[in-house]
């Protein structure tokens, strides 16, 4: 059978990562490059080949696992490494290693001539494998492998040019942030196994009925508390913006497309679960909506150009989050590719950018660069148009499936996306304007900017065509929700069905998008036309994101410091160490004391002979009396 | 009778320090060549061990027993089971790479002889049947130890050394006293003397109150050893002071020793008394985790940072050893063997480094990954093993010893989980400051990893991924005794522990039917 | 006629024994405790230890206190030594009063304690009118004293060796003896 | 036979307490030793009174062995004094203090 060769898959990469670890280095600049792009390459086709001979089956019987081997069996705890293809993680699968291939092939041209050329595409492979093994996995903890796979590999990626203490710091941030929320995967794990003694994705789903509704809510919430680490949501975001420091292939993949949409994944995958708890529905919902609109006002006022990405990311991600709240998975899926695509794109063009101008990052010394770099400048603005919802681009469609489904369920909840997505059109606009419109502004570096070679600008065309025609996976007119349909068997009646009017609908899809091209008027008036001057509508405090950051870092190295610093130099030291040393100084005042009965005086000693000798007399003589 | 393989186990490490004795002072190199081919045979026989053990059988096997003191019923009683057989390869395989590693340049016969009469006494550890042999063996462990960290040490030495002996010492003098006193109490219940493990274990013939203090006589010798909070400052200043390869032995295996002996002595021979008292050792076990993370996260010498993180990873076996569920208890087993391996290493690296830069305070290292990429990945490697990484070793014991113990124990499992967040903290900080960031002079200079150095590290490497991916052999020969453990402890103390629900194994499961 | 041998025995040798602590000069110390050897001497012929008796002359009065005053006189330590010096505090009252409390008890066990162990003799008896004491003494030692018997021998050889050793001036080219701290 | 073993005994005991005095108060070295001697002496007597009241000859073989083991410490004893005098002539026994604490 076609679906037997599904452990292919991660398998690819795997390989490519074996191989460039040994011969890497050998291989050298851009033969390493090559050989991970056609791993990845490779994974593609085989996902391809998958997907076409899962949609040749009945809707229904489309789900395949597969055992690899056993990996912990323990007991009643009987891990196995399987591999479970259906549409949903087919569909994950299938943009992963798209995007990751298209990624893989830009990297061949933006690392060249750096140091860490092969060193690169080991982490991008092992990557690839990480998050291949994260989607198709058959059960929780194999996931979690993948999990905590792409999370190291995040982190060796985003410390890749780990001479710069930025980067290494970014890169352990990002790690022990992450690790926040692996607590609550590994704690809802235990919850599952506690209660239903398995992790089987199949079993728990199937058994997930007896669960109470406190432990679902329980299992739901950690879970969730795992997805806000991984999709950087709020309180867990901070990581995010700092992981700009890895270079841009890796924002681009990492960081926007793929592993960052690892929770809205895993939410989406535990839908049956999350089907029992409607209070952990709500909460999803809420932090999503208010990630969104926080990390737009956020994105508002930054000048780093990929900064304003990685909050766009975050929004975004909190619109995923919406969606699954709302019982939209399939919105959530869909915008999530969409996402994929435009955002990649952002990335890669803004990487572009960086690397016409010399690691230039700072907008404010950007402008015009329309005149140099044509194709950049075309493809980011389809990107932009894509993001900022403007039909018919990719971003519209999904954004608008997801407000439409808030709209149902929680009005409130949706007018926070709403006011977000006029914020993004904004924020977007102010970067392309500042960017590529407006004046060219003072450079550093004498030479010209210049346009990529063909590997990069190769990506970014197939992304500005895959932004544009994006939306046609899921159009909202019944005969053709083509997504809807393929997910419809993993999701089931637990999916939101919307019920307002069409007209109702047609109102919504057109006041967004009129509201957001009046967002993108309000920047030009401000970035093009500076009718109001910048720094009125950039105050300090979304400079500083609200000074989240600020707080964290406060509170770990002011209290979480003070505590590990008494613990190891008062108490450690000063008590514990302290009792076993002041038992030592006690013996050996003792002994000082009773050194001093050794006199060396031999008469003193026979004295204590005697007084023994005495004293046994004595104890015989009251034996005598007593007999 | 068939070969007597075990007592062979002991004897060849013994035999090998007696010959490298005999060795001319002047011939380091002959030394060397004995040390380490006596250190690879019994590795080979470890090894050999492991393939023949029959993994379906709970029992001791290769059992092999003869009198040795008749009058008071000694006997010299050795045996292997699941949780023993790989402590012992464990110990068998460090042995030649502790022996390989490091560069000793100062009185190679004496040092060689007392890391294998070392070896000698750790094997005779796990092996021992007989309470008396078993502590001849634990006293046997110290003396050796004692004279490789004041004789190979760095400059506090002899505080260290007499620190840890004198430790030890007083720890064990307790359960000498609880060894005594149960073999004198099972004599008067029925008119036998005897020391054998078998025979005593159980505590149904003593009062409560009784088995629980011979169980707190036990449990402080183990403890000490293991070593529990608040009982492990011992540790820090013997792993920081000793040369590398004690390090990575006490690390590795001698640790190991407390926390096997809470098994096969703690939980064997006083079940009741284990049930009874577990909640206070849980508690220790989950403050070292958490105490042992947020000490080692400020500490500016990386072998006392290591050391403390010992603490805490120490503190998962303890919990899982007193969480009574099969999942948690073969966890505890495997966490030795991991954190043998793990921690191994990351004092043998350690120890390179200081080789090259003669220091081992972080503030002075910075930027290694520039000049040494491959020392660099290699060290990130075993460090996230240590972290905990799925896919590594390190990760396959702490998640079984925390899934365990939440089935049972559901709160200290929760606040044990926290220390995996830390355990990233500490480490990866440690990792940021020592290989990341520019170096300046002293540090661009620092020597890659040499030919020597991989050969010594690639077994290691090759453990740590091998049974982060595939711990399925290890897993099935551990199960059966800890099954028997279990339904040991159940038996003598009286109870059911709760268990997770067995679910169905679907083979098919389709997660897309609808309701 | 017993009665009077045991009362000037019993003086000699105790008045010997204060003899020897009194003396200022340590010659006439010397000659005190033959006084009380001879004493206790008369005591054994008195209880019918004849062999004892001449030994106790023979080995102690003949040997062993000849050694002590070759020992005196070829040191030349035979000056007198002023008594009433005591460098040691408590030295002297303590060893009064023990050694009043010591006579009590003593007094006091002899005068209620009865000697009768229990333990049955493994040595034989002690008088046997056809069997001179000689005799009896010989036959334990030589069958159930056997070993002990050689390995006093042993002792003895190796007290002969110890004493050489002791008493052997240093060889001269060995560095001087580290000088005793004051 | 006449006289009571009571009386051997208390001789005995009177000489041994001298002689401890003896080596308590004396400094002299040589004096202590015969004092010493007395003592040893003052139990032989006691043995061979026990002896007789006893009818055992054992007490007898007793004091034949302290008397050679006496032998043996008093050769000893004086090689070790003769070897002490040696270094310093006026030693007494207050001053060769040398093993305290």
């Amino acid at each position: 059978m076609v679906l037997d060769a599904a452990w292919l898959i991660p398998a690819l990469p795997l390989t490519g990562f074996v191989l460039l670890l040994v011969f890497g280095r050998r291989l050298g600049d851009p033969w390493a490059g090559w050989l991970a792009t056609a791993m990845t390459t490779a994974a593609f086709v085989v996902s391809i080949v998958m997907f076409a001979s899962l949609f040749g089956r009945a809707a229904d019987h489309r789900s395949f696992t597969q055992a690899l081997f056993t990996w912990l069996p323990v007991g009643g705890l009987q891990v196995k490494a399987g591999l479970l293809l259906d549409p949903l993680s087919i569909t994950m699968a299938l943009f992963i290693t798209g995007v990751g291939a298209l990624i893989h092939l830009y990297s061949i041209g933006y690392m060249r001539g750096d140091e860490g050329y092969a060193r690169f595409f080991v982490y991008l492979n092992l990557f690839a494998f990480s998050m291949l093994v994260l989607v198709l996995a058959d059960n929780f903890l194999f996931s979690f492998l993948g999990w905590e796979g792409v999370g190291a590999c995040s982190y060796f990626l985003i410390s890749f040019w780990f001479e710069r203490d930025t980067a290494a710091s970014a890169g352990k941030k990002a790690f022990v942030t992450n690790r926040v929320g692996d607590f609550g995967f590994l704690i809802a794990m235990f919850l599952m196994f506690s209660a239903l003694g398995s992790l089987q994705y199949g079993v728990v789903f199937a058994g997930a009925g007896v669960l109470t509704k406190t432990t679902a809510t329980a299992i739901s919430l950690l879970l969730f508390l795992g997805a806000v680490g991984k999709s950087a949501q709020l309180p867990l975001y901070v990581w995010l913006p700092d992981a700009m420091e890895g270079p841009t292939p890796v924002s681009a993949l990492i960081h926007a497309a793929t592993m960052v949409t690892a929770g809205v994944y895993l939410m989406c995958r535990v839908n049956p679960i999350l089907q029992l708890a409607p209070g952990a529905l709500t909460v999803i919902a809420t932090v999503g909506a208010l990630t969104a609109l926080f990390a737009a006002t956020v994105a508002c006022a930054q000048n780093d150009i990929k900064r304003v990405l990685a909050y766009s990311t975050i929004s975004q991600l909190g619109y995923m989050f919406l969606a699954v709240g709302s019982g939209a998975y399939v919105a959530a899926v869909f915008h999530m590719v969409t996402h994929a695509f435009f955002k990649a794109l952002l990335f890669l063009g803004a990487g572009s950018v960086i690397h016409g101008l010399h690691d230039e990052q700072d907008m404010k010394r950007m402008g015009n660069l329309r005149r140099y770099l044509p194709i950049t400048s075309a493809t980011f603005i389809v990107g932009w148009l894509a993001i900022a919802g403007i039909p018919p681009f990719a971003g519209f469609w999904s954004k608008d499936e997801i407000l439409a489904n808030a709209f149902d369920t929680n009005k409130l909840l949706w007018l926070i996306g709403l006011v977000t997505a006029v914020l993004t059109a904004y924020y977007m606009s102010r970067q392309v304007f500042m960017v590529f419109y407006g004046e060219a502004r003072e450079r550093e570096h004498g030479s010209e900017p210049h346009e990529a070679p063909w590997t990069m600008t190769l990506p970014l065309v197939t992304l500005a065509g895959l932004s544009v025609v994006g939306g046609l996976l899921n159009l909202p007119w019944r005969s053709v929700e083509t997504l809807r349909k393929w997910l419809e068997p993993v999701f089931g009646s637990r999916l939101h069905a919307l019920d307002v009017p069409a007209g109702t609908l047609w109102g919504l899809a057109i006041g967004t998008a009129v509201l957001c091209v009046a967002g993108i008027g309000i920047a030009g008036a401000v970035y093009l036309r500076h009718r109001i001057p910048e720094d009125r509508v950039e105050p300090v405090v979304l400079r500083r994101a609200w000074y989240v950051d600020r707080a964290y870092a406060a509170l770990i190295d002011g209290p979480g410091r003070l505590l590990s610093t008494w613990s190891a130099y008062v108490f450690d030291l000063k008590v514990v160490d302290g009792a076993v040393n002041g038992a030592g100084a006690l013996v050996r005042g003792a002994g000082d004391r009773l050194r001093r009965v050794q006199t060396g005086y031999v008469r003193n000693y026979a004295l204590g002979v005697v007084v023994g000798a005495v004293l046994v007399l004595g104890w015989i003589v009251t034996r005598v009396q007593l007999s | 009778m068939s070969f007597p393989y075990l007592t062979t186990l002991i004897v060849l490490p013994a035999a090998g320090a007696l010959a490298v004795a005999l060795v001319p002072r002047r011939r380091p190199e002959l030394v060397r060549v004995i040390g380490l081919a006596t250190a690879v045979a019994v590795a080979a026989l470890s090894i050999f061990l492991v393939v023949k053990f029959e993994k379906s059988d709970a029992g001791f096997q290769f059992v092999s027993q003869h009198e040795w003191i008749r009058s008071f019923g000694v006997s010299w009683k050795l045996g292997v089971d699941g949780i023993s057989l790989f402590l012992i390869a464990l110990t068998a395989v460090l042995f030649p790479i502790a022996l390989a590693g490091p560069l000793v340049h100062r009185d190679v016969k004496a040092y060689t002889a007392w890391l294998l009469v070392l070896e000698a006494g750790c094997l005779g550890v796990f092996l021992a049947l007989d309470l008396f042999l078993f502590f001849v063996f634990w006293e046997v462990v110290l003396v050796p130890m004692y004279f490789l960290i004041g004789g190979w040490g760095y400059e506090r030495r002899v505080y260290a050394a007499v620190k840890f002996f004198i430790y030890t010492m007083a720890g064990s003098a307790l359960m000498l006293v609880g060894i005594l006193a149960l073999a004198f109490l099972h004599q008067a219940k029925t008119g036998n003397l005897t020391f054998d493990l078998v025979t005593l274990a159980n505590d149904k013939f003593l009062a409560a109150s009784t088995a629980q203090w011979l169980f707190l006589a036990f449990a402080a010798s183990f403890a000490i050893k293991v070593p529990l909070f608040p009982l492990h400052t011992w540790l820090p200043d013997a792993h920081t002071e000793a040369p590398t390869a004690g390090s990575v032995i006490l690390a590795g295996v001698l640790l190991k020793l407390g926390t096997y002996g809470f098994l096969r002595f703690g939980l064997f021979l006083f079940p009741r008394a284990a049930v009874d008292l577990a909640p206070w050792f849980l508690v220790l076990a989950v403050i070292g985790i958490i105490y042992g993370a947020l000490v080692a996260t400020v500490q500016k010498d990386l072998k006392r940072l290591i050391a403390y993180s010992s603490v805490a990873h120490l503190g998962f076996i303890v919990l899982g050893t007193f969480a009574f569920t099969t999942q948690a208890l073969t966890g505890g087993v495997i966490q030795m063997v991991n954190h043998g391996i793990s921690t191994g290493a990351l004092f043998l690296l350690v120890g390179w480094v200081y080789e090259r830069r003669h220091t081992r305070q972080i503030a002075e290292l910075r930027g290694l990954a520039k000049p040494a990429p491959v020392f660099a990945g290699v060290f990130m490697v075993v460090m996230l093993s240590s972290v905990g990484l799925p896919g590594l070793n390190g990760f396959v014991g702490e998640f079984l010893v925390l899934i365990g113990s939440f089935v049972t124990r559901r709160w200290y499992a929760v606040v044990a989980t926290s220390g995996v967040i830390l355990a990233a903290v500490y480490l990866l900080w440690a990792y940021q400051r020592v290989f990341h960031g520019a170096p300046d002079a002293a540090n661009s200079a620092f020597p890659e990893m040499t030919w020597r150095e991989r050969a010594v590290m690639v077994p290691l490497l090759g453990l740590i991924v091998f049974l982060g991916v595939y711990p399925k052999p290890v897993l099935e020969r551990i199960q059966p005794s800890v099954d028997n453990l279990i339904a040991h402890v159940e038996r003598g103390a009286n109870t059911q522990f709760r268990e997770a629900p067995r679910a169905p194994q679907v083979a098919e499961a389709r997660t897309g039917s609808r309701p | 006629m017993d009665i009077v041998v045991f009362a000037v025995a019993s003086v000699v040798a105790v008045g010997g024994a204060l003899g020897v602590v009194l003396s200022r000069n340590p010659v006439h110390s010397a000659l005190m405790l033959v006084m009380t050897l001879f004493g206790v001497a008369v005591l054994f012929v008195e209880q019918e230890a004849h062999f004892l008796a001449a030994v106790q002359v023979i080995v102690y009065a003949g040997a062993i206190v000849v050694l002590f005053l070759f020992v005196i006189m070829l040191l030349g330590v035979d000056r007198s030594e002023d008594l009433r010096i005591e460098t040691l505090r408590a030295q002297r009252p303590l060893a009064g009063a023990l050694a009043l409390v010591a006579v009590l008890e003593m007094v006091l066990l002899v005068r209620y304690g009865g000697w009768v162990t229990g333990g049955a003799s493994i040595a034989g008896p002690g008088r046997d009118p056809n069997v001179p004491n000689v005799e009896l003494l010989a036959r334990s030692i030589f069958s159930r004293y056997l070993l002990a018997f050689e390995a006093t021998s042993v002792l003895l050889v190796i007290a002969v060796v110890g004493a050489v050793v002791l008493a052997r001036r240093p060889p001269p080219m060995a560095s001087p003896p580290p000088e005793e701290q004051p | 036979m006449s006289i009571d073993a009571a009386w051997y005994l208390a001789v005995g005991g009177i000489i041994f307490t001298i002689g401890a005095i003896g080596v308590l108060v004396r400094r002299n070295v040589l004096v202590m030793f015969m004092c010493v001697e007395l003592m040893l002496n003052a139990v032989n007597l006691t043995f061979v009174t026990f002896a007789r009241q006893l009818n055992d000859i054992g007490g007898q073989v007793v004091v034949f062995f302290v008397l050679v083991v006496a032998a043996a410490e008093v050769v000893v004893g004086l090689g070790i004094i003769v070897s002490i005098f040696r270094r310093r002539a006026e030693a007494t026994a207050d001053d060769i203090s040398m093993l305290r604490g």
